[in-house]
């Protein structure tokens, strides 16, 4: 069996937790080489996402996704906010009606959320932005649905992005705010990365302990 | 970190709402969502000019809505590019039939949102037009970036767009003008001090004693060179040149030469900085029609100011001495 | 200290210097002695007004000289009054025959200096007469000090009575309502931080990160009160409190409502304080009938704050609204 | 035998030298209880003295301080211009056309000096003013010119100066930028106070060594 609605839900209240803990963090990384604003904007825009979840649950892993697309998409502003609600836009028409979601449709769901980023951002691998934890995800996602269940390719995919996310320290940014900056940039992980691979750990503690979220607000 | 606010949550919020109540009989402010509307808007016939972008660039946008200028602004939260879900409404509040022109300072969350924006207010039978502004000549290889941040010169094509608008000219003509100001506005700025993102709390970044960083954009992100402090002429004229450069000035031409400050930094200063500038103009063979001199795009209580210079042609200049009443810029009327 | 200037000694002369050149066409600047008038003074049949101080309080004078406000402004060294052989030529400049009012803020020096000038003006022939402007309610116990400080009220003392000239009223009469202004309005500052006067290098005066000065004037000088840091409503209430006590506000007055930046606080956070302020005079019963919000009346660099209130009559609001055309206030003009 | 003009010129020059000297101090002083400007107003002013000595060299020492009086009400501001201004200028017209001043003429000549700055500041003795130096330097000039020659008189004034301006450090202002302060002004120096002393100090050098200032520029 696959993971359903209440993992969708989990993973979206697991992930506004991770922003609230790591926010912080996302800030301080933002402020080396950005405008500081990060960790606040996720932090905000998951708040909403789980307010909105509860006041009106959703039936489907789609709809929950569309829902943080949505909410993402008119409360967190900035690259970030169009650039993940895109993210959880396509990986909702992705998943569409499912209500189970097996492995390999959890590989593509990612899969689609990365080329909903691309093509909003133009960022390519190595360009020191979320892509580059969001490109080693998807590969090692795909490779682990061929064998495995949906938590090995989530786990596959988190562990995979957390690399990817630690290895933007070196890079030089070409793409979004951090690459005014030039040689600057280097030296200094991706905040957008960053989150993103919280994110997908967030995804792997929902579907690893269920119902750990809680059900009732934060 | 010491501001003169409440929550730091709340500073947008209570920000905005002191403008309107100061402002009442030029704009009306929105709450939920928050964007800032001419009073008279819709204006019959006219095509509108919305801007907006991250707060903390006061008087940047809202400053700047009212007769021959904006017609709506849409301030995000601190540093931070507003929502569709703002940028929508407020389209369709000042669209009067003739179009609205998007004037959007080229960073890729202002791009992003703005983009949405645009395409679901056309959805919704809105003419929408967008113009980037990219004056930033700190940014070199824009290949490489993002490409050229959209700062100071941001006001001289709202200035001078609100005109060709408030005068009657067409969605086309009002694109075209602002288009024309931002292929002829470059900018460059410094910093003497980072500034305190209110929810962040610590500065943005720390200049030692006897540092300053050339090449800063508007949003306390460090700029592309950190250098030793030298006299105001000096770095003026550091600030300057690449301005020219890129411009490609040459003698005879005629110029508006605006020195804006980044909040913190005297008037005083802004003047000495103003003096040089206009020297070395003059020593180029540039006439300075126009001048402005003040806080208009800033950084929230940063110290430091960019020098923009807009080549002029004579329909600018007329467009630019055109009346304007707005919270921030106000003459002929 | 890190500021945008040459050489600390030429900071006025050189900031004088590009604000002569960036609203030549409002003013012409005399070097030596240095004062700034009006480029129509004198103005046929008309009253003249001279005010002048300390400078590092821009746009004070110099920015209100014009059509509408001042004809002549007189800086001295940065927080340090002008001498009478500034004084007395720009006087003796403006004058068309129909009288001069000098607009003093009242400080020993600024008062000896004016003192001098005027006695020698009226030597020459000029009709003088003296307005002291004594707005800062900080300073209690006048019998044993030197007296209330003139500070942001000046500006509504120039900008009314500056008006009253500009239509035609005579000595007796500018200066009476000069006067009036003078007796209805009332001002208290804070500070958040120091500033630092060029030629000193080191900040007027240090706080810690939760500490704020409450009661400074604008010259730097410490206030009456160091407290711990607070909210900005927390800050606006106890700023208002003396200056609403001290004018006697009942309910049904109408009121002009003035939040000024001591130079180096953004305007966003400005605004909050005048969202608290005529919050609480709307819960007084008064009418915020007039508003303005921004950098004014400075000391350098400063962090910080004014809130003034002027009990307005009909024929203040009227001069009020007049035109103005100086470089720092602009409208109908 | 008198003191005469070379006296005088020397004493505004020794004067301007310690302005120059002290500079830093005085600002200090002023930077603690007023606004950071006495220091640098007393050397401007004093520099511009010398100039005009050295232009227009004086034939009196009365005509001296008038060139002193002139220049320091044209070129210093604040209160300190005017009240300078007005002692010196009151301090020749005592002194006349004499062209030697002995101990009587020179204990009247500083108090009418005094009596100057009384007259345009109205400052009483305690009021934490230059007036506190003044006051009690007058009292012993006077006392030493029974008795006394004029160095004797300067020596007097310049130690009862120096001890009236250390005597304001825990007095509460009562005039001047320093009243606004209230009580916090108790515990510093009055920068007036402390720039007359220096002053009334560079009178008995110019005295006791002739010819110290030189004749060129500093
Ligand atoms: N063109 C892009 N493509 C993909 N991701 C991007 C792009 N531009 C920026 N980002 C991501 O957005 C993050 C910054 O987000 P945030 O700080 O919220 O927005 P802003 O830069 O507008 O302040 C970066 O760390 C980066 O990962
Ligand atoms: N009314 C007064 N009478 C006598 N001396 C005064 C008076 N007011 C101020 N002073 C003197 O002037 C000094 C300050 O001079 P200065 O700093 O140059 O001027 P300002 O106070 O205008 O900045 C004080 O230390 C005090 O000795
Ligand atoms: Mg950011
Ligand atoms: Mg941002
Ligand atoms: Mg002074
Ligand atoms: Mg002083």
């Amino acid at each position: 069996m696959g993971l359903g609605v209440e993992w969708a839900v989990d993973w979206l209240k697991l992930s506004a937790k991770a922003m609230a803990e790591h926010r912080v963090e996302l800030i301080e990384m933002d402020r080396a080489i950005g405008d500081s604003d990060h960790g606040e904007n996720m932090d905000r825009g998951f708040q909403a996402v789980v307010q909105k979840l509860e006041e009106a649950p959703p039936e489907t892993p789609g709809a929950a996704l569309k829902v943080a697309a949505m909410t993402l998409m008119s409360k967190v502003g900035g690259a970030a906010g169009p650039l993940y609600g895109t993210a959880y836009l396509r990986a909702a028409t992705s998943l569409g009606d499912l209500t189970d979601v097996d492995a390999g449709a959890m590989a593509e769901a990612l899969a689609a959320a990365r080329d909903g980023v691309v093509a909003r951002g133009k960022a390519e691998p190595g360009d020191k932005t979320m892509i580059d934890a969001w490109t080693p995800a998807v590969d090692a996602a795909r490779n682990a649905a061929a064998t495995g269940g949906p938590l090995d390719v989530l786990e596959a995919a988190a562990q995979a992005a957390e690399a990817g996310a630690t290895a933007t320290d070196p890079l030089v940014a070409r793409k979004g705010r951090a690459s005014y900056l030039g040689e600057r940039s280097a030296g200094h992980r991706d905040p957008g990365a960053a989150s993103s691979a919280l994110i997908l750990r967030a995804a792997v503690d929902a579907a690893s302990s269920p119902g750990s979220a809680g059900t009732g607000p934060e | 970190m010491k501001k003169l606010i409440n929550d730091p949550r709340a500073v947008v919020d209570e920000s905005v709402e002191g403008f309107g109540m100061a402002h009442a009989d030029i704009v009306t402010v929105h709450a939920d969502p928050k964007f800032v509307v001419r009073k008279a808007a819709p204006v019959a016939g006219k095509v509108a000019l919305v801007s907006g972008g991250g707060s903390g660039h006061e008087p940047l946008h809202a400053g700047f809505v009212g007769l021959g200028m904006l017609d709506a602004a849409v301030p995000g939260a601190v540093f931070t590019s507003p929502t569709p879900d703002q940028i929508i409404p407020a389209t369709v509040a000042v669209d009067a039939g003739a179009g609205v022109v998007h004037i959007v300072k080229n960073y890729t969350g202002d791009v992003l949102n703005f983009e949405t924006a645009a395409e679901m207010a056309q959805a919704e039978g809105v003419r929408v037009r967008s113009v980037l502004v990219n004056d930033d000549v700190a940014v070199e290889d824009s290949l490489y970036t993002a490409g050229r941040r959209g700062v100071g010169g941001t006001v001289l094509v709202e200035k001078i767009a609100g005109a060709s608008a408030q005068r009657g000219d067409d969605l086309d003509a009002v694109t075209a003008i602002a288009e024309r100001v931002v292929a002829n506005v470059r900018t460059m700025g410094v910093a003497l001090s980072g500034c305190t993102v209110p929810h962040a709390g610590t500065p943005s970044f720390e200049l030692a004693d006897d540092e300053i960083e050339i090449g800063i954009g508007i949003h306390g992100e460090p700029g592309r060179h950190r250098i030793a402090m030298e006299s105001a002429d000096a770095i003026t004229d550091r600030l300057l040149e690449p301005v020219l450069e890129d411009l490609g000035l040459s003698s005879g031409d005629k110029v508006l030469l605006f020195v804006n400050g980044m909040g913190g930094t005297p008037q005083s200063e802004l003047y000495i900085v103003y003096r040089r500038a206009a020297q070395v103009l003059a020593e180029r063979g540039a006439t300075v029609e126009r001048s402005l001199v003040g806080n208009y795009v800033t950084s929230l209580e940063m110290q430091g100011c960019s020098v923009s210079v807009l080549r002029l042609d004579d329909e600018m200049t007329r467009l630019w001495d055109a009346p304007v009443h707005t919270a921030a810029l106000r003459w002929g009327a």
